[in-house]
Order: C-alpha cells, then structure tokens, then sequence
C-alpha cells in the first residue's frame, strides 16, 4: 500500500455531509485501484487542527490533497506550501487567495440566493423571517445569509435575526422556541447548516404552527426530507457532496496524469445546487438511499 | 532585673463567638523560660499567635525594641527576633527539611535573581540538627519524615533564626521521653545564652522542670502568675482550673474479669516483618507506651481494621474477629478514638449531633431514613454523660475547645456497646481538667467491662493510669509491665529496646 | 442553609418580573413551558453532577457520555431494530457502569477525579465517534422508538414529562441526601473522609455510589436529549454539557471543596441558568453574549454568596463579643463554688520513683 | 523527582522508535520539524498552566484567553493598522491584566479557581464573539504584521522559532522555578498556604502572579497561534486548548492537588501528547480515535505514576527500617550506659498472660 499514491479530502468539520462526500470518494476509489483515497476528519473543528492535518499529510507524502478550508482565505501561506508539494484543491470552501489548482464545489451565495427565492415565493405578502446557524464566523454561513438577504431585498420579508448555537441541537432547538415565542408573527424559519432544518421542523411542529410557520431549509437531513414530503417545509436547498468527493478525486488523478483541462476558467468548478421541493422529493430521496447503502 | 525584651500590653482578641484574649499583659526579659499555661482554649496560642505577628489583635500594643506596634507582620516579628514553633505543624512535605528550616527566609544568590542559595541552607542547618539529635540530613524530604522528626524540624527552624525570643507551643505533643529531654537541654542552653523562651504545654512536669516563671489564663485572661520557688503541680492546676483534682490513678473496683482481646502474631505494613503480641483483658487499662514510631498506632490501627493485617489475628474471648474494615471492628465491637483527632476523629464542620451519632446511624434509622428525634436524643445523652461545655448539640465541633472535641469523639463511640477499646494519646493536647475526666470515663468503661488500650506518649499518664503497661520497641512488644514494676526508667529502659535488668531487684 | 436558597429563588423571581416587564412574552405559557422542559432536560444530570461534587469530587465526563450512550441507543433502536425497553434499559445500565468505571478509579485507585473524569471526556467522545464514523445517528423515518418517544418528550396537561421527571428524581434525590443515612454519609464523606471512614463508614462505597447514580443520570439524561434533538451527532452532542452541569451546581450552593450543597439549590442553579439562556433570545441581546452573561452571573452570583457568608461571620464575631460576657460569669459561678480554702494536694501517682 | 521524567522522556522515545519503524515518515526531519514547532506552540502555555497548577489552582480560561486576544491583536494590526511592536505589547499587557484579575478574584476575594476561570472560559469567549459578531478576523492580503510573522512563524536553520521560544521560556522558567526564591515559595504555597503565610510569605502575592504569568504566557502562545493559522474564528480559536494544558501537565508530573511538578516535566508531557497526536495521524488511526488515544495514554500514565510512588512508599518503609536501627543506637548512646547492641533480643517480662 506504500507504493500507490495516496489522495487524501481532508474536511473542516465532522459531520453527516462528508459522510456522503466519502461515498463519491468511495466511488472514484473503485475506478481507480491504483490509488489510495482517503476521507481525513479534522478533529476539532479549529484552524490549527486543520494545519496539523496538512502538515501530517505532507509528511507522509502524499500526491494530492482536497481540502474544505477552515477559516477560508486566510491560510493562504500555509496552503501555498501543501499546494507546492502536491496537486491541492479546495472543495466546499475555498481560499481563493491561495495557489491551489481549483474549487470544487457550491457557490454558497447563490445557494443562498436560491434559498431567498424560494423564502420569498413561500411568503408572497412578505413577513418576518428568522435563520439559524451554528456559527456565524464559518464562512458558508456568512454567504448563504448574504445571498439570502440579496434575495428578499425590497421585498416585504424582512430577516429579524439570525441565531447561532455552536453547534450544539438542544441549544438550537431551544432557540427556535424562544424564536417562535419572541416573535408570535414569525412567518418563516430557515436552518442553514443540516443538523437545523430537522430541530425547525420539530420545534415548529410541537409549537402546533406547522403549517402557520413556513420553513426553508438546507441539506438533506433524513428528517428534513420528511418533512418535505409531507408539505411542512416548503423546500431545501442540497449541495452535492457526492460530487465533491468524487469530482476532487477523480480531477487530482487527472492532473496527477497531466490533465488540466478540466479546471475552468476562473478556477471555479461550481458544483450547482439544487433546490428540493415536494416535486422532486421522492425521485432525490431513493437516490440518496441509493448512494448511502453499502 | 534583667532587660525586658518585650512587652504585651492590653491585648484583646475576639473571633467569631469567642473572646480568646481580654485585656492581656505579658512580659518577658532577657534568657528567661516563661511556662505558659492554662486549660484548652485559654487563648495561650493566640496570645503567641499576636506576638508572632500571625494574627493581628483587636485591641492592645505589643512594645518591642523601643518600639510600640498595634500589629505585626510575621516577617516584622522574625526581624524582631521572635521565632515560633507552633503548636499545628507547619510543615511542607514536598520540599525538604534545609527548605523549611528556611522557609520565606531563604539566603540568597544571584543579586537580582533571587537564587535560593541551598548549598548555604544546608550548611547551616546540619549542626542545628545535630544539636537535636535528630538523625536525618538537611536534604531529607519532610514526607518522609515521621511525626516527631517533623516536630524536631519545626524545631530547628525555630533555632534557626538568631531569635532573641522562642516561643514553643506544645513543642512536645508528638515527641517521647528522649527527645523531650533533649528539647529540654536545648531550652537550658538556650537560656544561658541568655535568649528567652516561652514555653507552652499540658505536661505540667516538664514546666515544672524548665519554667523560671509561670503565668496562667483562664478563658482569654491572666489569672495568676507563679514564680519559680512557688511552682508546684498543684498550684498550677488551682489557678488554671479554679479547683483541685482527684488523684491520677483510681484502682479497678473488681479484679479483671476472664477474657479480652488477644492479639497474636499480627503483622502491619510499617514492620512488615515483626509481629505482635498483646493481650488486654476485658476490665483492665493496658498502657502502651513506646518511642515515637514504635508502632503503637499502627497496631491500633491494623486492630480497627483501617491498614490491612499482613499476619496474625485477633481474638475476642478467644474466637478470631475479621477486621478487614473499620466497620466490621465496629460490628465486632472494637472501638478506635484516634490520635489525631481534627483529622480523623470528627468532622469539624458538622454539628456535635451527627459527629456523635456518625458511626451508629444506621441504629437510629427506619427503612434507611434518619430519624431525627432518636438522634438527638441520644447525642443529648452522650453530651450530658460526658459533660460535653456546648451551647446545644447543634454547634459546630470546630468550635469546641481540644478537650470537648475529644469528648465528642468519645461520645460517637459510648453511643454503642464497646468491647474492646483503642485509646491513640487520648488527652494530646487536652488540658488538666479534661484529662481528668477523661481518665474516670476510661475507667468507668473498664468497670463495665470493656477491655481498654490506652496507647500514649506521657509518661505520668502512662504509669499513672494503666493497670498493665505494654512497651513497645520497633515494631514488637518488648516488654510487659506490672503495677509493682511501673517506673520511668523501667519503661525507657524497654522502649529502647533493652532488657529490665534485675526486674525483681528493682521492683520496690 | 436554607437561606442561600431562598435567595437563589428570590433572584429568579425578581429576573423573571423585569424580563416579563420588557417583553411580556418572557411569561407566556408557551414559553414557561418550553423553559421547563430545558430545565428538566438539564436539572437530571446536573443532580448527579451536585451528588458527586457534594463527595469532594467532579464529573467531566458527562458530555461526552451523552453522546456515546446517545448513538448506542439510537443505533439500539433503528439498527438493530431492539424493542424500547431493551434499547431504555441498555443505556442506563451503560450510563450506571460508566459511572461505576469512574467511582472504581477513583475510590479503589485513588485517582484525581479531575483526572479520570478528564480521561473519561477524551474517551467516550472518541469512541462514539469511532463507533459511527463520525457520522449523526438520528430516527429516520420510522416510529423506531414508540411510545417511549412520546414518553420522553411528551407532557401531561402541557407540563413537559421531562420537568415531571426532574421533578420526581429531585424528590427521591431529595430524601436520599437530605432524610436517609446514605445522604449523611455522602455529606460526611465530602468534608473529611478520613474522620468518615474512621467511624466505620465505607467511604469507598459512598463516594463510588455517587458517581454511579451520576452515570445512570446521564443514562436518563441521554435518552431525553435525544427525544429532544431527535438525532445525536457524536462530535457535538453533549459538548460541554458538563460545564453547565458544575455551573448550575456551583450556582446552587454545591461548594468544589465538597460537603456542602442541595437537591433544591441545583434545581435553582439550572433553572437560573436556563432563564438567563431564554432571556437572552426574548430581550434581543446578541446571541454571541449568552456565555458571557451566563458567566457573569455565576461570578456575581458566587461573589454575593461569599460576602454574605463574611458578613455572617462578622456578625457572629460581634454576637460572640455578647455572648462571652454570661459565659465568664458562669465559669466564675462555678469556680466560686469550688472551696478555694481545700489545700488539698493534687496527687501525682505516689507510687513512681 | 527525576524519575517521573526520565519514565516520561523514555516513554516518548520508547513511542517514537515503534513508530518511526512502522512508518519511517515518523522520523523524517520535517515531521519533527513539525512536532517541534507544535510543541512550541502547545507548551508555551502549558507552563503557565502547570504553574497554576502548582499553586493548587487551575486556569480553564486559557482557551477563550487566545480568542479574545487574538481577534484584538488581528484587529489592531488590519483594521487599526497598528504597528507590531505595539500590537503585541498591547496582547501581552491584556493576557497579563487578564490573568491578574483572575489572580486578584481568586486570591483576594478568595474565590476558588475553578469558577473564577470557568467565568473566565465563557466570559472571554462571549468577549471576543461580541466584539467581532462572530466574524472571522484574518491577515488577508498585506503583510499587515511584517517582520513579527516571520519572527512568530519563522525558524532558525530549520528549528521552528516557537520551539525555541519554548525551550527558552522553559529554562527561565525552571530557574525561575527550581533555583529561585519565588519558586520555592511556590511549591510551598501549594503545598499548605497557610503554613506558607504563618512563615511570612505574601501567598496572594505568589499565587497571583502565578495566573499573571499564566496570562502573559497566554499572551505569547496568542501570537504564535495567530500566525500558524493565520486567522482567529472567535468561536472556535482555541476551544478545548485549556485541556491540552492541564492534560501535559498533569501527565508531566504536577498534581492538581497543588506542590508538585517540574518544568522539564511539563515540556514532556506536552510532547508527548503532541507525538500521540501526530503518530494518530501518521499512522492513519482513524482521526476520531485521536482523543481516546490521548485520554488513555493520560489514564494509563498517571496509574503507572500512583503505582511507582506507592512502590516507593512501601520501599522506603523497609528503608525506614534500616533507618531506626542507627537511630536507635544513637539514643542509646545518649542514654549512655547502654551495654547492648540494638539487635540484642528485646527481653519479654514473662509475666504476661
Ligand atoms: N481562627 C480562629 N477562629 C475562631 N476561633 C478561634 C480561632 N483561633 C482560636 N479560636 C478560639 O479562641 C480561643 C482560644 O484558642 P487558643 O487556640 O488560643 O487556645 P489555647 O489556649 O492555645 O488552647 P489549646 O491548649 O487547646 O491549644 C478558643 O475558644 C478557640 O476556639
Ligand atoms: N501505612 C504505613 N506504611 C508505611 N509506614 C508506616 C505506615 N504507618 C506508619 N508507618 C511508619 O511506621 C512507623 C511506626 O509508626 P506508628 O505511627 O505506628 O508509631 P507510634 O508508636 O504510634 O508513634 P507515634 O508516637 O508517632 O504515634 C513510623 O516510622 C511510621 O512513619
Ligand atoms: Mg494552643
Ligand atoms: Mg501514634
């Protein structure tokens, strides 16, 4: 196993997300035997255990790193020194300052501006809306809440607050109650990172205001499809880690070959979002059951 | 007269719920031993606590060198040439005996560095040591010091400082004959060169043998002053306690009955390879006395089931008792009042109440649940058997004086049935008058038949109060005495491990 | 004794008038309600926490064994498909021999509790994460957990089952520590477990015993927090729920030093806390300050406790200066009915050399 | 003493081979370049720690300590465009003035450490995601720090600069510790404070400049953390830090029972958790056994720790005994006429039962 070249995706935090990132690795894996392709969990979710993961990696050598970049733009040093010893990419959050090859992944803003859409065709006459999110310092959660409020500028939405709770469900659960009291004319609720969706689903629901409340969500909690399917939540914007996981490493491979010409111009290899709605519920949930069974 | 060193002047001092000093004076000149004594709680410490600058008074000045303070630091009473040995050890185990010796005041090096110079500390305090006796090096951790090697330690570093005044607050509590005497030479030393010594403590003889003057308290105040051609055991305990005692020893009213405790061939894990023998039987007081780390205690304790036994076994009327918890002991009915009693006797901050009732509260309980009438009514029983000086059962026993606390700590074992009773220095550091009363309360148990251990390191105690005296030497018994036999001399002659020389002559 | 708590209640009363002035909403049923439940969700552990700090000693653990016990009962539940009450019983046996594994160390071993409960965070954390690869265990679709789902988040007449139950485990607890010779124990124990243990007390047990019940708390905390949150991501569940736990204890009463603390001062801690927590959110302040606020409190809040012991003690002080008057004139009352003229000998023991 | 250390460095040395073996990697310069330069990082403030430790107290804040000065210092240097030098002066003044309120609380309102510093863990946090609204603070383009990021970031022939910082640190330190008269205080202080003020040592003086060094500490380790990530995200920047700390120290040797510990012992202990760290990593263990293997190995050192001291204990018992005999014969000797030798037998009187 020390003769194959190792490709490592190395995440930002632990979560279900990269789970399904790993199945899109699993995936590039089985094309490409002669690879070793690894999922690394950074452990505490802080830049520095994200350095050290870097640092580790470089040492033992491998050929082609994919990373979702803690504190974004700001590593760029350090990621200049990965991305001179090995072919690195960023995948679900870039550092656009730093050398790396190529971004696979979402455009948060516009995945926020899809969210925005889909906020204001749930509330035609407007109304206050709430998000939720587990911290405000992560970057996808600043761009998809900008994309949210370009979206319902000059509309009569109007955002009142957005509530972090450090990822942490009892906390953020007991803010969409507090939510739900504080503001008795709250129209909507979106959760921005997965674990939220579900907790507004349930918290709305035992508040007796499903329905009442509308509710906007991103990723594809279980639950939150549920409650897709059975008309609480309006919609939910997905991301596709699949591709993430599979496009990274199967693009290093290429470069690793010598084939570049898949980055497009820009650097940017957007990975689209899409929005699920009662529509297209049932068709993306046998997928996904599809992808996740072993 | 010779030159007054320094004066005390009207001190007071309250604490919370307590006066412990009113309106004290105190003076003391030049290479003169000043015995200071008086009951437990008398304020004797406190007093000493102020003129080392430990505490501050409430009222009162302290005129020293010329100078008056309201208050002193202990750096500015150090500087002032007043050195204490107090009564609590104070004393830091991870560092060694050079580093307490010269603790807070350490030579130093290195100008801005502040270096602790060792190599000077140790120099210095090697002959302080030598001039004890003491058998350890300055570089000695504390931790592995035994209680009294610790108390010689507290010692030397009262010598250590060029004090013009020593103040020794029960210097000997933790130390026996030998090294007592030793202390008292030093003291005799000391005088001739003509530095003072305050000399605190419950053992009268050893006041009686070194004190130029004695000056009494009785609850916080001076209530008599001795000088050295009026001082006599009797005259002491008059003023320190208002009245006369009974005599020491009071012979048991019936002979001893059959039966005790044996204890054969036990082995404790401080002399894993000696073994003891004892027997104590039911009625009788057996002294047991011994050198400072004789065994003693860890006897008591192996017999309590506190250390585990590596050998050996106990025998109540001759059928074997496991011990391997204090609270089979207990079941079994032996009872251990230990030596320290703040540490492992009473839990200081609970009410006297449930200190009495925490070893058999399970008697006064239904179905797991306390109840509290029964309890209390025999914690009012135990405080007014024992004469326990509180205020009500629901006060906490770190407010009570050493001999109360003591008392209380009888009290959580006379709750129950005892059949065999370890007493570990049952009066250290309690004064007269409790120790009196502790004394007749030992002996009204034997009555009852209860077979009694009374482990101690005073001397008069000993030969006083025992029936039998067993001696102890490193590890083993060495020696048993009978009434006729009891002397000094015969038990140091056995604590030292040596034979009695012609036991029979000798017996008078 | 009582009196810290009566302030405890008092200050509660007084931040819930001026919060509800401001925003009426505060006293709303709906939100009444919702804080009651939070403060069932986090009063059962932090009575656990309370027992084991009343021992002298402290729990870190519990976090962490939130979210190991956590995604072994939801795994229970829809992987394997076992019936509730198996799935139920696991993870309080679970939670009982964590705590058991701790009170063994502890008391046997005679480690620092700081220290194996330290290691016990490190560990259970990362085997939960292990245990899932890192991925979130949650009730997908099906009604995998029944009735007992209903049970655990449900409520009788709008009062959440998980303040009920806290309410029931804070009685029981309450006659434990307070009534029961078990509770004076436990007592003696955290103030001097030498002097417990010489009275024939089996300190080891007691102390282990506490740590035990904190276990199989966290067992019952655990499924409630995960009918709560409806799934357990293993690196996140649980995260610093220990800090809340000493806080709401500390805030209640509980001293670090041990023997000192009660059921009724820890349900006030949690309930203190969780009040600051929703009245945040209700007044509008910034999310980001909701530590900070709960932290200040806790530091007012011990600070005011220590000046008002101090203040005690000077009045006792001042009290004692009353009182040593009659005690003098008892002494010299019965000093003077002892005969001063009794020359009488004070015998030394006549016959020694 | 120096047994605990010299177990400690041939444990880590022990590991370092096994590994190396398996996967050459291990020993390759730049990954101990690499482990050099996070031992830097990890053990600047894991002295502070152990000293706190030392004094029988505890510092929970240091975590939220490297949040809330490490956006301040982000922030004066980009959007104040301060100039370093000051920049880090101002870091180094408020890790210092932090400290020395916690100090203060805790020695002069006698407030015990644990809360004062867990107040402190949520109040800094909270500080530093107000101060911010929870956005993260970075170095984007400019060289807005100059030559401090090269000093803070840099190396000499290789060596990472905060390794040698750390080693540098450490020998003030250790004299600081084990030569000076502050140190020995120290140790006292820890030991029995009261003892230490009846022997005339100012103990709130040393135990509070104990948190101010913890806190000034802080302050650097900030700065080298600033720099090896670039960017501080106030939520998350050094959370959980505080318990690297006490872990290194507690595995180095020092007790949280206060009075024990050595410098030398902590820069181990630090390394040791970093190379487990790293061999995780390296190794390829999957990453969320990284903690457990961590808590373990703090588990299984401090056991292995008990049971040599209780060795030692029970051999110096046996040394005790050896010990009395010269003892003896020295009293004897004082006693004069004693004819025979120690070990003659020790005559019974026969007369007993
Ligand atoms: N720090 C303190 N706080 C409260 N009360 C105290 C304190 N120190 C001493 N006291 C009280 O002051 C009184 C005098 O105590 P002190 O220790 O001076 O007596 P003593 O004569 O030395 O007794 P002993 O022979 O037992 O040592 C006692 O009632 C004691 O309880
Ligand atoms: N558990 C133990 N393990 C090892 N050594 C011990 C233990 N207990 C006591 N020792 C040591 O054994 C010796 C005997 O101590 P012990 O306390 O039994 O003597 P003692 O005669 O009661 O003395 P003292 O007058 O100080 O009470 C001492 O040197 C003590 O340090
Ligand atoms: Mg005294
Ligand atoms: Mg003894």
């Amino acid at each position: 196993a020390q003769q194959k070249k190792t490709i490592a995706l190395v995440t930002n935090v632990a979560a279900d997300f990269w789970t399904i990132a790993g199945r899109g690795l699993e995936k590039a894996q089985k094309e490409h035997p002669d690879y070793n392709i690894e999922l690394i969990v950074t452990n505490d979710g802080t830049a520095a255990g994200q350095r050290r993961e870097l640092d580790d990696l470089l040492v033992r050598g491998v050929a082609g790193i994919s990373i979702s970049v803690d504190d974004a733009s700001h590593a760029t040093e350090v990621l200049n020194k990965v991305a001179a010893k090995t072919v690195l990419i960023t995948t679900d959050s870039d550092a656009p300052q730093s050398k790396r090859l190529a971004y696979i992944g979402t455009d948060n803003v516009a995945a926020g501006r899809q969210a925005g859409e889909e906020i204001k065709k749930a509330l035609p006459n407007g109304g206050k809306i709430a998000l939720f999110v587990g911290t405000m310092d992560a970057d996808n959660a600043r761009e998809r809440v900008q994309g949210i409020k370009e979206a319902i500028a000059g509309t009569k939405v109007e955002l009142v607050d957005v509530f972090t709770d450090q990822v942490d469900s009892a906390k953020a659960k007991a803010n969409m109650e507090n939510v739900l009291v504080k503001y008795p004319d709250i129209a909507l609720l979106s959760g921005l990172w997965s674990y939220e969706t579900p907790l507004i689903y349930d918290a709305v629901k035992a508040a007796g205001k499903a329905g009442k409340v509308k509710i906007v969500g991103f990723d594809e909690d279980q639950r939150t499809l549920r409650g897709v399917s059975d008309g609480t939540i309006e919609s939910t914007v997905v991301q596709q880690p699949y591709e993430f996981g599979y496009l990274s490493a199967t693009n290093i491979i290429k470069t690793l070959n010598g084939d570049k010409s898949w980055i497009p111009e820009g650097g940017k290899l957007i990975v689209p979002t899409k929005v699920i709605s009662k529509s297209n519920v049932a068709d993306f949930t046998a997928n996904l059951k599809d992808l996740l069974k072993k | 007269m010779a030159e007054i060193l320094f004066e005390l002047a009207g001190i007071s001092k309250s604490y919370p719920g307590v006066i412990a000093l009113d309106d004290v004076s105190l003076r003391v000149s030049r290479g003169e031993v000043l015995g200071l004594i008086g009951e437990n709680g008398a304020g004797k410490s406190t007093l000493m606590r102020v003129l080392g600058g430990v505490v501050a008074p409430s009222e009162g000045v302290i005129r020293i060198g010329g100078q008056e303070h309201a208050r002193m630091t202990v750096t500015e009473a150090t500087k002032a040439g007043i050195a204490f040995v107090h009564q609590e050890l104070n004393l830091f185990e991870n560092l060694d005996v050079a580093a307490n010796v010269f603790i807070g005041r350490e030579p130093l090096v290195g100008g801005p560095l502040k270096l602790v110079d060792n190599a000077q500390m140790r120099a210095r305090v090697s002959p302080l040591l030598a001039r004890l006796g003491a058998d350890f090096t300055p570089d000695t951790l504390v931790d592995d010091l035994s209680i009294a090697e610790r108390q010689m330690v507290e010692i030397a570093k009262a010598l250590s400082i060029d004090a013009r005044v020593i103040i020794m607050d029960e210097p000997t509590s933790s130390l026996t004959i030998s090294e007592t005497e030793r202390l008292l030479e030093v003291i005799a030393d000391l005088k001739a060169h003509g530095i003072a010594v305050i000399y605190i403590s419950h053992r009268l003889g050893e006041i009686m043998t070194c004190a130029d003057r004695v000056v009494v308290l009785r609850d916080g105040r001076t209530v008599g002053e001795l000088a050295r051609h009026e001082l006599s055991h009797a005259a002491m305990i008059r003023l320190m306690i208002g009245r006369d005692l009974k005599a020491l020893y009071t012979p048991p009213k019936r002979p001893s009955q059959p039966g005790g405790c044996d204890i054969a061939g036990l082995v404790t894990s401080a002399f894993p390879d000696r073994q003891i023998d004892l027997s104590v039987r039911h009625g009788e007081i057996l002294g047991l006395a011994g050198l400072v780390g004789a065994g003693r205690t860890s006897l008591a304790r192996a017999a309590f089931g506190i250390d585990p036994l590596l050998g050996g076994e106990i025998r109540i009327d001759n059928a074997a008792v496991g011990v391997a918890s204090p609270r089979d002991a207990i079941r079994q009915g032996i009872y251990l009042v230990p030596e320290d009693r703040k540490k492992s006797g009473l839990v200081l901050e609970l009410p006297i109440r449930e200190n009495v009732t925490l070893a058999s509260l399970l008697n006064y309980a239904r179905m797991w649940l306390v109840s509290g009438v029964d309890e209390r009514k025999v914690a009012k029983e135990q405080v007014r058997r024992l004469a326990i000086k509180a205020p009500s059962i629901d006060m906490e026993a770190v407010t009570l004086s050493g001999g109360n606390q003591q008392k209380v700590v009888l009290g959580k074992w006379l709750s129950m049935q005892p059949r065999v009773m370890f007493f570990d220095e049952p009066t250290r550091g309690v004064d007269v008058g409790a120790k009196s009363e502790i004394y007749a309360l030992m002996r009204e148990l034997a009555e009852q038949g209860v077979a009694i251990v009374m482990i101690s390191s005073d001397m008069e105690e000993v030969i006083g109060v025992s029936d039998r005296v067993a001696v102890m030497h490193e590890g083993s018994v060495s020696g048993v005495l009978e009434r006729p036999q009891f002397s000094e001399y015969n038990v140091l002659r056995l604590a030292m491990g040596q034979a009695l020389e012609t036991v029979e002559a000798a017996a008078p | 004794m009582i009196k810290k708590e009566l302030g405890l209640g008092l200050l509660l009363v007084v931040i819930s008038a001026i919060t509800g002035a401001i925003n009426p909403a505060f006293l709303s049923l709906v939100n009444l309600l919702n804080m009651a439940n939070l403060i069932g969700l986090f009063g059962v552990f932090a009575l656990g926490e309370g027992l084991v700090i009343i021992t002298g000693g402290i729990d870190l653990s519990l976090g962490s064994m939130f979210a190991l016990l956590g995604v072994v009962f939801v795994d229970l539940l829809t992987t394997y498909q076992v019936p509730w009450p198996i799935a139920l019983l696991a993870v309080l046996l679970g939670g009982l021999t964590l705590g058991g594994i701790q009170g063994f160390l502890i008391t046997r071993l005679k480690m620092q509790p700081f220290i194996v409960t330290l290691c016990g965070l490190l560990i259970y954390r990362g085997a939960a994460r292990y245990y899932t690869t890192d991925s979130t265990r949650g009730f997908g679709y099906g009604d995998e957990a029944g009735a007992l789902s209903d049970i655990a988040s449900g409520n009788v007449a709008g009062v959440p089952n998980s303040f009920i139950l806290l309410i029931i485990l804070a009685l029981i607890l309450g006659v434990l520590l307070h009534r029961s010779v078990y509770g004076r124990w436990l007592y003696a124990v955290g103030k001097n477990e030498e002097a417990a243990r010489f009275s024939g007390i089996s300190t080891n047990i007691v102390i282990a015993t506490a740590y035990i019940i904190s276990g199989g708390l966290a067992g019952v905390s655990t499924v409630l927090f995960v009918f709560y949150t409806n799934s357990v991501s293993p690196s996140s569940f649980g995260n610093f729920y220990e800090l809340y736990a000493i806080a709401a204890a500390v805030l209640g009463g509980c001293s670090l030093r041990g023997g000192e603390g009660s059921i009724l001062g820890i349900v006030l801690g949690t309930a203190l806390l969780q009040v600051l927590q929703n009245l945040v959110n209700i007044l509008g302040i910034p999310n980001s300050l909701n530590f900070a606020v709960m932290g200040t409190v806790i530091l007012i809040g011990v600070l005011a406790d220590h000046q008002l012991q101090a203040r005690r003690r000077r009045k006792l002080a001042l009290a004692g200066l009353a009182r040593t008057a009659p005690r003098s004139t008892l002494v010299q009352g019965q000093q003077g009915a002892s005969p001063r003229g009794a020359d009488a000998l004070p015998v030394r023991t006549g016959d020694q050399a």
